[in-house]
């Protein structure tokens, strides 16, 4: 595969929700198991509208489908929204303190500043 | 209302205890002092809006309508009916005692959104708490619907789908860079010269523009060839510009109207209904005309600022005011009377307060950069006329006594300080400085001009009409010389270069292979082997950043299209161009290096105590960096106080800071920008080095991921200059301040007890000679002491007016994360 | 690593790093992940010495040249 | 039903027959200002909470 094409597929899995339309449901839900509650989410420091990386799995996992699928080496992280459904992951570890703070500055690892989740903690 | 009650106290004894605030309060008219405080602050607290701030859905909702309606049009006639619809349909106001008007938003407390910007961003609005207008779920829903439509529509969706997929990756992972490749997010600069020194109103650009059209049409109707197929789209173009700058004028009217109906039938103060009288002759006047006198020379200028954003999401004020409004102050004040000084300094103060109150919503990178404020507003001072003469005038010094009375965080200043400044003027930057407001930031005017000359080739006469295109960068107000997008998404997290180079080129923040691989660093057998990994990690990264905003910039008049800017633009009235298309620009870029230092005093420590002193290894500093120094204090204070910090006149360190300027400045003349010009660096930070404190990993300075990197340009670390003022200025001062860079931000933080009275000011006056003598370009001042700040920290109610410098800009100090507060406190108090 | 307010008790690496408030000292801010306190932390000696609220400043005050200036000097 | 013409905010535009603007007072919890928005005349008042009958 040529360089172009191998980072295309890790660009479309990094932006691929840019047009797509998404239902009030899917906006507005933040699942038991959502991946903002997760040690392994990281928030995007760019995008703030709630995308970040998997600290564990790389581009090409897909942990909507069951069984899920794991791809532990590559050259990119998995892009997940914050409320991506994490039940059906193995690598799902609830984190203990979640920061909803965001008069403070930015903190990939601990903070999640969206209003859905300002609510799901509470 | 909330007006607070001024202190208790005589001004006399408010202004022993330096508590300018409140002085300011007592001393302000009426008027300024309601003006102020009616104010709906916009910049965030932090990263979040301040509570009762809104987003503006009218706005939103009257675009993309119109926009939806007009699907077939070209893309500049498109967003000109879109534009001409808000101006046609928002709703506007007039607030008591206002003699000036225009905010882009529908109301006071609202917050622009440009929604055709980024889908990103749109989303973030969605989720962002507190800012929905009620009631909630209504407005959510709104807001859905409006980012459903834009999905992947947006300025930046579109230049996202065509970026090389690996930049694309990489720019968007948030690690290397900030900003957003698309004018829709810009820091336009304006044709002062054209609308101002030109003395053309709006009327008289439609003049022009038709001369052009008609002299363009005898080629589309006379024999046909190659040369006249792009006339066509021009045409387009110009009409795109007559639409939106009539839309414009009748939104000036729409305001006259207002004025007149308020003063006809509610106004019972004969005194204000006068003054209503006025406010609707000045909008029957600008921006159709050009201005007769101060107030209306205001209105055009506020007016033409306020449809630039209605345009687009500016995030910078490029402005001279005094030089552009001055004649009008000498005519009104000094020659036909019309004015007392008094009331001059009212519509002075007004002035600023109206830009003070304009925000949109921001991302929140954007917000975190910039605490406290809504963008970079720093407006330009001082400075020379075209022919090398003193420009400064009574304009100048009405700005800098308004500035102390309204204590507005943005707009701030930036003098150009040059031999021939006067000492009334100078005594009035310093009551600013002293006064704790952290501006005007001192430029040295001879130097820029010289830089602005070597660096993108403007002629003498329009190098010296330069204001600050945002923070620092100098940028003439010419038709070739005006640039009409800051090209802000070269914004570098430089100490990732540094970083990179000790890790093989992986980031461990966002789990990615981002630069090249140079090589494992603990392998290094010799400091050249680690310099040579980060030059090489240097050109990849500002390579990249460079690539994406120029294919940015030339995709830009097909991807967004800027017809009321180029409407302004005499280039574009001119050609028929976009005024973002780079014919014609003579170019102006800067990659604005953030955490630039932390690459030199990590340098410097490797080399002291891995490659001279061989007290560690490369692979006991790899191993304590990835453990992000956790078990290895002792090591880490090592590696802090042992070895050579920049800022303490020490060759050491200078020469690896000399070094690794002129590496990069050699590759600033191989970077070109879509005119073919060059990209030099520009050190400085804004609140960046907070907003990347967590996403820049452990680095050989000391420093631990979490930690705020230095507060920037080529300011020392903090609390890190421990030789004094004059070993700062010395380090500074060995670097050229013109082949090396575009600009080299400096903050000083001075003792406001040390600075009192008339022997601090002349104390302030000898350092700056110090300061010019050395050749540095650029230096701000912090004047506000520990026991203030933690005060204001304990009782952020009390202490809301203080004031105080972050980086290329100020802030209310309340406004800004206790991490950066922090970080402002730890700077060096420096006796001079 | 015992938390002053709450007596949680883990390694140093699981109370949140903060920030280190001054680069040339040893005490640095981290959170409790249990109490959410806000904690100053000596790295060397691995132990928490006290609750770090709005205004407090356990590393001391602004680094700088001491006996210029009134502020620093105290 | 009642227009948009029949109320109090409604200032006919002189040199645009049929247009108008809706000019109301606010006080928010900052400041106070007049507002104004364009309407028609023949526009509907029903459903607007600050019709007040001229």
């Amino acid at each position: 595969m040529s360089r172009r094409s191998q980072w295309k597929q890790v660009a479309d899995g990094m932006l691929g929700g840019a047009g797509k339309v998404r239902t009030m449901e899917e906006r507005e839900n933040v699942p038991e198991k959502a991946c903002g509650f997760c040690k392994n989410f990281s928030e995007n420091a760019y995008a703030s509208d709630g995308r970040g990386y998997c600290k564990k799995l790389k581009v090409g996992s897909d942990i909507k489908v069951d069984p899920a699928v794991y791809v532990m080496e590559g050259e990119a992280s998995l892009t997940v929204l914050f409320n991506a459904d994490g039940s059906k992951c193995q690598y799902f570890v609830r984190m203990e303190l979640i920061d909803t703070n965001g008069n403070e500055v930015n903190d990939p690892s601990y903070r999640r500043a969206q209003r859905q989740m300002e609510k799901a903690v509470k | 209302m909330v007006a607070e009650p001024a202190r208790d106290g005589s001004v006399q004894e408010l202004e022993n205890k330096q508590e300018w605030w409140w002085v300011a309060e007592k001393k302000r008219s009426k008027r300024l002092d309601y003006l102020r405080k009616a104010v709906w602050k916009k910049g965030a607290l932090g990263g979040n809006y301040a509570p009762g701030i809104k987003l503006d859905l009218e706005c939103a909702t009257l675009f993309t309508d119109m926009w939806n309606f007009w699907k077939y049009d070209p893309i500049m006639m498109r967003r000109a009916k879109a534009i001409a619809h808000v101006l046609d349909n928002k709703t506007i106001f007039i607030t008591d005692h206002a003699q000036l008007v225009g905010y882009f938003g529908s109301l006071p407390h609202t917050i622009m959104w440009r929604v055709d910007g980024a889908s990103m961003v749109n989303e973030e609005a969605y989720n962002e708490p507190g800012i929905m207008p009620e009631p909630e779920q209504e407005s959510l829903e709104k807001v859905a619907k409006l980012n459903d439509y834009w999905a992947g529509q947006t300025a930046v969706d579109k230049v996202a789908r065509i970026l090389d997929p690996e930049d694309a990756v990489k720019f968007l992972s948030g690690a290397i860079g900030w900003g957003a490749p698309s004018s829709a997010y810009g820091y336009s600069g304006k044709d002062y010269e054209y609308l101002f020194a030109g003395k053309r109103g709006f009327e008289d650009i439609i003049e022009d523009i038709e001369a052009a059209i008609e002299k363009a049409e005898e080629k589309t109707v006379g024999v046909p060839g190659p040369e006249i197929l792009d006339i066509y789209d021009r045409l387009q173009n110009w009409d795109a510009m007559i639409l939106v700058l009539e839309a414009a004028m009748r939104h000036a009217k729409r305001y006259a109207r207002l004025a007149r109906t308020m003063a006809e039938n509610f106004e019972t103060d004969d005194k204000r209904k006068e003054e209503l009288l006025r406010l609707a002759r000045t909008c029957e006047q600008v921006p159709a005309k050009s201005p007769r006198n101060l107030q209306e020379s205001f209105q055009y200028d506020h007016f033409v600022q306020m449809f630039a954003r209605v345009e687009a999401h500016e995030g910078a004020w490029p402005a001279r005011p005094d030089y552009y409004h001055g004649p009008y102050y000498d005519k009104d004040v000094n020659i036909d009377k019309t004015l007392t000084k008094e009331e001059a300094l009212d519509l002075v103060g007004e002035f600023m307060i109206r830009a003070y109150e304009v925000g949109g919503f921001a991302p929140r990178w954007a917000r975190e950069g910039l605490q406290g404020i809504t963008g970079t507003w720093v407006w330009t001072l001082g400075g020379v006329n075209k022919d090398g003469t003193d420009a400064c005038n009574d304009l100048t010094i009405a700005f800098l006594q308004a500035a102390r009375l309204v204590r507005v965080s943005n707009p701030t200043f930036g003098f150009r300080w040059h031999p021939k400044v006067k000492d009334e003027v100078m005594r009035e930057c310093f009551e600013c400085i002293r006064h704790g407001l952290g501006y005007p930031s001192m430029r040295n005017d001879p130097l820029l001009v010289q830089n602005a000359m070597h660096w993108h080739g403007h002629p003498l006469e329009e190098a010296r009409t330069w204001v600050h295109q945002a923070c620092m960068s100098p940028c003439p107000t010419t038709k070739n010389g005006v640039q009409p997008m800051r090209m802000a998404s070269a914004t570098a997290n430089c100490a990732k270069m540094v970083e990179y180079a000790l890790h093989n080129g992986y980031d461990h923040v966002v789990g990615m292979q981002m630069g090249p691989q140079t090589g494992e660093a603990s392998s290094f057998t010799d400091f050249e082997q680690l310099f040579q990994a980060w030059t090489t990690q240097m050109q990849w990264l500002t390579n990249l950043l460079v690539r994406t905003v120029n294919l940015g910039r030339y995709k830009d008049p097909e991807f967004f299209g800027r017809p009321f800017l180029s409407g302004i633009s005499q280039r574009s009235v001119e050609s028929g161009l976009d005024v973002v298309s780079p014919v014609g620009d003579r170019g102006n870029c800067w990659i604005t290096a953030f955490t630039w230092v932390e690459n030199i005093d990590s340098l410097a420590a490797v080399k002291k105590l891995v490659f001279d002193e061989k007290k560690y290894t490369m692979e006991q500093l790899i191993t304590a960096l990835k453990a992000n120094w956790d078990g290895y204090e002792q090591m880490r204070l090592d590696f802090v106080n042992n070895a050579p910090k920049w800022g303490n006149d020490d060759d050491y360190v200078d020469d690896i800071m000399i070094r690794c300027l002129q590496a990069t400045a050699r590759h600033s003349h191989v970077m070109k920008c879509p005119s073919g010009n060059n990209w030099p660096i520009l050190p400085e930070n804004v609140s960046g080095n907070i907003h990347y404190a967590s996403i820049v990993g452990a680095l050989p300075n000391g420093r631990r991921c979490g930690d705020a990197l230095y507060d920037g340009g080529i300011s020392p670390g903090p609390g890190l200059d421990k030789k004094g003022p004059t070993a700062v200025l010395a380090s500074c001062g060995k670097i050229d301040h013109i082949a090396d860079g575009r600009a080299f931000l400096l903050n000083q933080r001075l003792s406001p007890t040390q600075l009192a009275g008339e022997k601090g000011y002349q104390l302030w006056k000898a350092y700056i000679r110090t300061w010019a003598d050395l050749g540095l370009d650029h230096v701000q001042f912090n004047m506000v002491s520990d026991e203030t700040l933690r005060a204001a920290q304990k009782d952020p109610e009390k202490y809301s007016e203080v004031i105080v410098r972050v980086a290329g800009y100020s802030a209310h100090f309340v406004d800004i994360s206790r991490k950066t507060q922090d970080n402002i406190i730890q700077r060096t108090v420096q006796g001079i | 690593m015992k938390c002053t307010e709450c007596s949680y008790e883990a390694g140093v690496s699981s109370f949140r790093y903060l920030y280190n408030a001054r680069i040339d000292a040893s005490m640095t801010l981290r959170q409790c992940p249990q109490c959410q306190a806000w904690l100053a932390v000596d790295e060397l000696a691995g132990e928490a010495r006290q609750r770090v609220t709005d205004g407090d400043a356990p590393w001391g005050k602004s680094a700088g040249i001491e006996g210029l200036a009134r502020d620093v000097a105290r | 039903m009642s227009t948009c013409a029949e109320c109090k905010s409604f200032f006919v535009r002189e040199e645009e027959p049929g247009q108008g603007d809706c000019v109301r007072r606010v006080v928010d919890p900052r400041q106070a200002y007049y507002q104004s928005k364009p309407v028609r005349e023949d526009s509907s008042s029903s459903g607007c909470e600050s019709f007040q009958k001229k």
